[in-house]
């Protein structure tokens, strides 16, 4: 267990868009330390998805990205597919986000995770099938052989989000990517999904990235929390720290903007978008300077790093 | 599954009653009169008033609509749809013994369509934006926009007069299928190839492609395995009307090739104006092509498991 | 969005064609129909360009002349199929329940029914000409309409903004006329271009087996189908307006390839990630 | 103001099969001013009693009073007028515009539909709403494509506002926004209830949210009401062994 860290440098994604590239992600560099969980959290458009999508190079032929992601002494940007292939699943898997969408609906769930088994692993026949059938049981299955025989569309969102955990789980893999594991459900299917991830964690991949727009479950899960806002990382720090004492303006309002601590809104923005921080136009805190120029990483205490002025 | 059969058996019967009141109906807007045609066939070339009243009578002209029609189809049932005004054969009898003919060249029309139009579709969305893709995006206008009975002229001139590989007309072998069967699949070639290539394109956006390929399956993979499956989803439920389109089309190139099908049985009906030929061709096309859509729904249900399953609406 | 340049060329190429088709009269250097016993089946010359066919008509006039009557035809047809077949559509995916289910019966018995069978049937039973040919080409085709517009109203009559309309008060037909089809058309007009590519084949089949328009039009099916034992002798007799033919018909596929193109970059565009 | 007796929803085929009751005899009341908020899990017909109060699908059964007049009695025409009474907010905001139409021809129709004034009148009064749900007007010439999440669930506000409706029905109305969108829909949502005097119906499942907007509180479960009561008082201390299960998945995730 455990495996290697990934380290991104200079990421940078674009999309093409009616007049040039619109930008996903602007000029990220960032540890995924291994043996932990690092929580990818922002709002929609923050760039978080493609981010973690470009670690496994599933972005689509029309993104750009330009950067370096090493792990295990290979950059996976430049990697052959041939090589990709290997790691997709087999080192690194994905839990993608909308598990009923994520299944072949004309194949049937058990053929769809022995695929994995297949492809990464020297389990075959009887003990993989075994194998398997244990995966779902852990995970909380009743019937775990009817299930293998069942299509995704027999299925409830809550079964079919473990059929996917168990699929990313086949390959025996040393880091999970989880993609907003909890979009879209509902306060009980939420926790399952947490019971499911933390069972994970615990049990058997202790390196996983998790993607969420989702405070509170970040919150629970992530030893170390970064917070994306509109393609830059503005923030990072140990989990409880950051939710504990949060630095950046924009994490700031995010957390006050929570439904437990009486949802006061981020102000809509006050000023036009300037050169300089991303936040700028909606800051609260804003300086001139912050509206010429890029605020740096900055340090304030050990283990936390700010994209913002206010710490220079 | 058997629900699913049930209910498509059970919409096919208004369907054919539908198309029998239109070949009824076809029959009696028909020009001319039954009666003194029935007169002329026993040779009373000029007949009386009275000879004609008394016909209609025995023919059962002057009862009500319904009863006619129901008369009608109770006769069409038992295989019996008059006689040819020509020469007196009964014309059911005919068009079954000419069915396989049109029947063969229908399907082995259909063969090549689902041979090529996959085949290329799945090239084409292999090699999507390439020039591979671009040629053959040409070819496939180009097979779809072609009058097919120009096609035609075209691949008598070159394969029989100049090259003199495939005869020219009849069925005497094999061969006599070849040259048809392809003008006749030509048009639906295309529009299956751009069909299959689109449909496979989007599969392969689904998320659950992504997923696919998540699990570290090669695109070839992803591809075979999961994609093309689904993506024959819309292309089966298409293959119905493409059929239909075949079945129709075959008079034209049973006329141009000298194919004895009942789509040229018909033609040359309408040229000797039997008009019962033409009841009968359309009331046969339709039960075929209907059972044939039948079998392809049933297919249909094999390939989508949600289909099979729930019997769901599609 | 902007028109892509290869879609100019054929609209270009779509105008040349209509345009000549209707000035014809202006444009075509002999009379269509004018019989010159001493020119039989002439190649090309000066003074015929694409030569003279069996009865020393000019080849060229004829094709000029040839394209007006099933272009014509194949536009009106599908426009009433068009019209028919959008609100039997619309009616039956709106109201839905018993009309539906009338509707859809209708329909699937003209589904039923091969195209060029019912075409053939009617054509040889009313005898050919053009009446004959708008009825079996609007008969053949109003059910694409109808089947396309029907799903369609019931996929935008599941949006919430539909609910929202009703819940001001805005009664059915103000929903239908401005809710219902401005968001439908987009996709019915691909299927017109595309069905009026097919009324076009469809004229010039029926017209080459004698079913369609009848000789001495100028037609091109008719042509083709005068020309056709003539091959050897004088090619140009069927190249000519077969070519004609190809050339409109992949021109209309086309634009309806261009148009779907257009309609699919527009509700695209709402991609952002 | 609005009073609910024995509301009643089946589903089934026509030819038998499993007939389902969506909402099984539900009753309640709502005051002048209130804010009553409805709970449970996805499916368990709290949408659709929001529908059949609005009418905007039939009830098999039932009254729904508003100021004492059974709207189930009326005839579709009949109800035009109390239409414009009670308006409602739907969960997905990109659906709930028509994508052919512009920003302004949206927010212009339900004016249109009630005759309400001429043109200049009726754009002076869109600005007067957009001003209240921070709508900017440059917004007016784009397409529901071109908006945010947020921005179309304001103009879907903006409109369902116009008619100066007594009654708001808010379907999930925020719960497929970003979590900073929200904050700021919502406490515009408390800002304009107050300023005009709203009774709202809120349908949501975050139980924080509820309990910052809303009076009282009903917690359905497979098509009924297994209790009410004041939003506090349910969520404290809740009775129903469900509403319990509910309140304790939310809060305690271990």
């Amino acid at each position: 267990m455990g495996g290697e860290d990934i380290q991104i440098r200079h990421l940078t994604v674009k999309f093409p868009a009616r007049e040039g590239w619109s930008v996903a992600v602007d000029d990220i560099s960032l540890d995924l330390p291994s043996g932990q969980i690092t929580g990818l959290v922002g709002e929609s458009g923050s760039g978080k998805s493609v981010l973690g999508m470009s670690i496994l190079q599933l972005l689509g032929a029309s993104a750009k990205v330009e950067g370096e992601c090493w792990y295990e002494g290979k950059n996976l940007y430049r990697a052959k597919e041939k090589e990709l292939e290997k790691i997709r699943g087999g080192q690194i898997a994905l839990i993608p986000q909308n598990p009923n969408q994520s299944l072949n609906p004309t194949m049937r769930l058990g053929r769809q995770l022995r695929e994995v088994l297949r492809l990464h692993g020297n389990r075959t026949g009887e003990q993989g099938r075994q194998y398997v059938l244990d995966l779902l049981r852990e995970l909380g299955m009743d019937r775990p052989e009817q299930i293998g025989r069942s299509y995704s569309f027999e299925m409830s969102g809550g079964m079919n989000q473990r059929v996917v955990s168990a699929m990313g789980l086949c390959g025996e893999p040393q880091w999970m990517i989880a993609d907003e594991p909890t979009k879209g459900l509902d306060a009980v299917l939420r926790r399952q999904v947490y019971h499911v991830l933390k069972e994970i964690s615990e049990n058997r991949i202790r390196s996983m990235l998790l993607i969420t727009h989702d405070l509170q479950l970040a919150w629970k899960l992530c030893g170390r929390i970064c917070v994306l806002y509109s393609g830059v990382l503005v923030e990072q720090g140990g989990g409880s720290e950051l939710f504990r004492n949060p630095l950046h303006p924009y994490t700031r309002g995010l957390f006050e903007s929570l439904p437990a601590k009486g949802m006061h809104p981020i102000p809509a923005p006050v000023r036009e978008k300037g050169e300089g921080c991303m936040f700028y136009n909606r800051c609260p805190l804003a300086k001139e300077r912050c509206g010429r120029e890029r605020p740096g990483e900055y340090q304030p205490e050990q283990g936390r790093i700010v994209r913002c002025f206010l710490y220079a | 599954m058997i629900h699913y059969c049930i209910r498509k058996l059970l919409t096919m019967i208004p369907v054919l009653l539908g198309i029998s009141i239109v070949a009824f109906a076809l029959g009696k807007l028909s020009p001319g009169d039954p009666a003194i045609e029935a007169l002329r066939r026993i040779a009373v070339e000029d007949p009386t008033a009275e000879q004609i009243e008394a016909m209609r009578e025995e023919m059962g002209l002057l009862d009500p609509v319904p009863v006619q029609y129901g008369t009608w189809l109770k006769h069409a049932l038992s295989g019996d749809l008059g006689e040819s005004y020509l020469d007196g054969t009964p014309i059911g009898a005919e068009l079954l013994r000419r069915l396989p003919v049109t029947v063969r060249l229908s399907l082995l029309a259909l063969f090549w369509t689902l041979l090529f139009g996959l085949s290329g579709g799945i090239c084409m969305a292999w090699h999507q934006n390439s020039a591979a893709d671009k040629v053959l995006s040409g070819v496939a206008v180009f097979l779809l926009s072609i009058p097919g009975f120009w096609l035609a002229i075209f691949a008598i001139i070159l394969f029989s007069e100049i090259l003199h590989w495939l005869p020219t007309s009849g069925i005497d072998s094999w061969r006599s299928y070849l040259m048809p069967s392809l003008v006749l699949a030509a048009s639906n070639i295309g529009v299956t190839a751009r069909l299959t290539r689109g449909s496979l394109l989007k599969e392969m956006g689904q998320h659950y492609a992504l997923v696919a390929s998540s699990k570290g399956l090669s695109r070839r993979s992803v591809l075979t395995k999961h994609a093309f499956r689904n993506s024959l989803v819309p292309v089966v439920t298409l293959v119905g009307n493409y059929f239909g389109g075949i079945l129709g089309g075959s008079a034209i190139v049973e006329s141009i090739f000298a194919v004895p099908g009942i789509g040229k049985y018909a033609l040359d009906a309408i040229y000797t104006r039997d008009y019962l030929v033409i009841q009968g061709y359309v009331l046969f096309t339709g039960a075929t092509f209907v059972l044939v859509t039948l079998a392809i729904d049933l297919l249909y249900a094999v390939i989508n498991p949600k289909i099979r399953l729930e019997g769901g609406v599609r | 969005m902007r028109v892509r340049r290869s879609t100019w060329i054929l609209i270009g190429i779509l105008a040349i064609l209509v345009g000549v088709s209707m000035l014809a009269p202006v444009l075509a250097p002999y009379e269509p129909n004018a019989i010159d016993m001493s020119r039989i089946q002439e190649g090309p010359s000066a003074a015929h360009w694409l030569g003279t066919d069996n009865l020393g008509r000019d080849v060229l006039s004829r094709v000029m002349y040839g394209g007006r009557q099933s272009m014509l035809l194949a536009v009106i047809a599908t426009s009433c199929s068009l019209l028919l077949g959008m609100t039997v559509g619309v009616v039956a995916g709106y109201f839905g329940g018993f009309i539906d289910t009338c509707l859809t019966i209708v329909s699937n018995i003209f589904q039923g029914l091969p195209g060029t069978t019912l075409m053939i049937a009617i054509a040889g039973i009313m005898g050919g000409g053009i009446d004959s040919l708008l009825l079996s080409l609007v008969l053949t085709s109003w059910v694409s309409f109808s089947r396309l517009a029907r799903g369609e109203t019931m996929a935008v009559c599941g949006e919430n903004f539909i609910e929202g309309e009703r819940s001001v008060g805005a009664g059915s037909f103000r929903i239908i006329v401005r809710n219902v089809l401005p968001n439908i058309i987009g996709n019915l007009a691909v299927v017109f271009t595309t069905r009026v590519g097919r009324a076009v084949l469809s004229v010039a089949s029926l017209s080459f087996l004698g079913l369609g328009l009848q000789p001495p039009t100028p037609d091109w099916g008719v042509m083709i189908s005068d020309a056709r034992g003539m091959f050897r002798s004088s090619p140009l007799l069927v190249i000519a307006p077969g070519a004609c033919i190809f050339v409109l018909s992949m021109c209309v596929n086309l634009l309806g390839d261009a148009l779907r193109d257009y309609m699919d970059v527009r509700s695209d565009a709402g991609f952002d990630k | 103001m609005l009073e609910v007796r024995e509301l009643t929803k089946t589903y089934g085929s026509l030819f038998g099969g499993k007939r389902f009751t969506a909402v099984d005899h539900v009753s309640f009341s709502l005051a002048r001013g209130k804010t009553l908020g409805f709970a449970g899990k996805s499916g368990c017909g709290k949408s659709t009693v929001a529908r059949m109060v609005l009418r905007l699908i039939p009830s098999d059964g039932g009254e729904v009073l508003f100021h004492g007049t059974d709207l189930n009695r009326l005839s579709q025409r009949q109800l035009i007028p109390w239409r414009k009474r009670m308006q409602i907010v739907f969960q997905n905001p990109e659906g709930s515009l028509d994508p052919s139409r512009k920003v302004l021809d949206s927010l212009m129709s339900p004016l249109a539909v009630h005759r309400w004034g001429n043109r200049g009148e009726r754009l002076e009064r869109i600005e007067q709403m957009a001003s209240l749900t921070y709508l900017s007007t440059e917004l007016f010439s784009r397409y529901p494509h071109q908006l945010s999440g947020g921005e179309a669930q304001r103009v879907v506000l903006c409109r369902a506002l116009l008619l100066e409706p007594e009654l708001l029905v808010l379907d999930e109305a925020t719960s497929m926004l970003d979590m900073s969108v929200q904050a700021q829909t919502m406490s515009m949502l408390r800002e304009i209830r107050q300023k005009l005097g709203l009774t709202c119906i809120f349908i949501g499942h975050d139980l924080d949210v509820l309990r910052w907007f809303c009076d009282d509180l009903i917690v359905m479960h497979q098509g009924r009401i297994i209790e009410q009561g004041p939003v506090e008082e349910v969520l404290t201390h809740p009775k129903a062994e469900r509403t319990r299960a509910m309140v304790e998945s939310f809060y305690n995730w271990e």
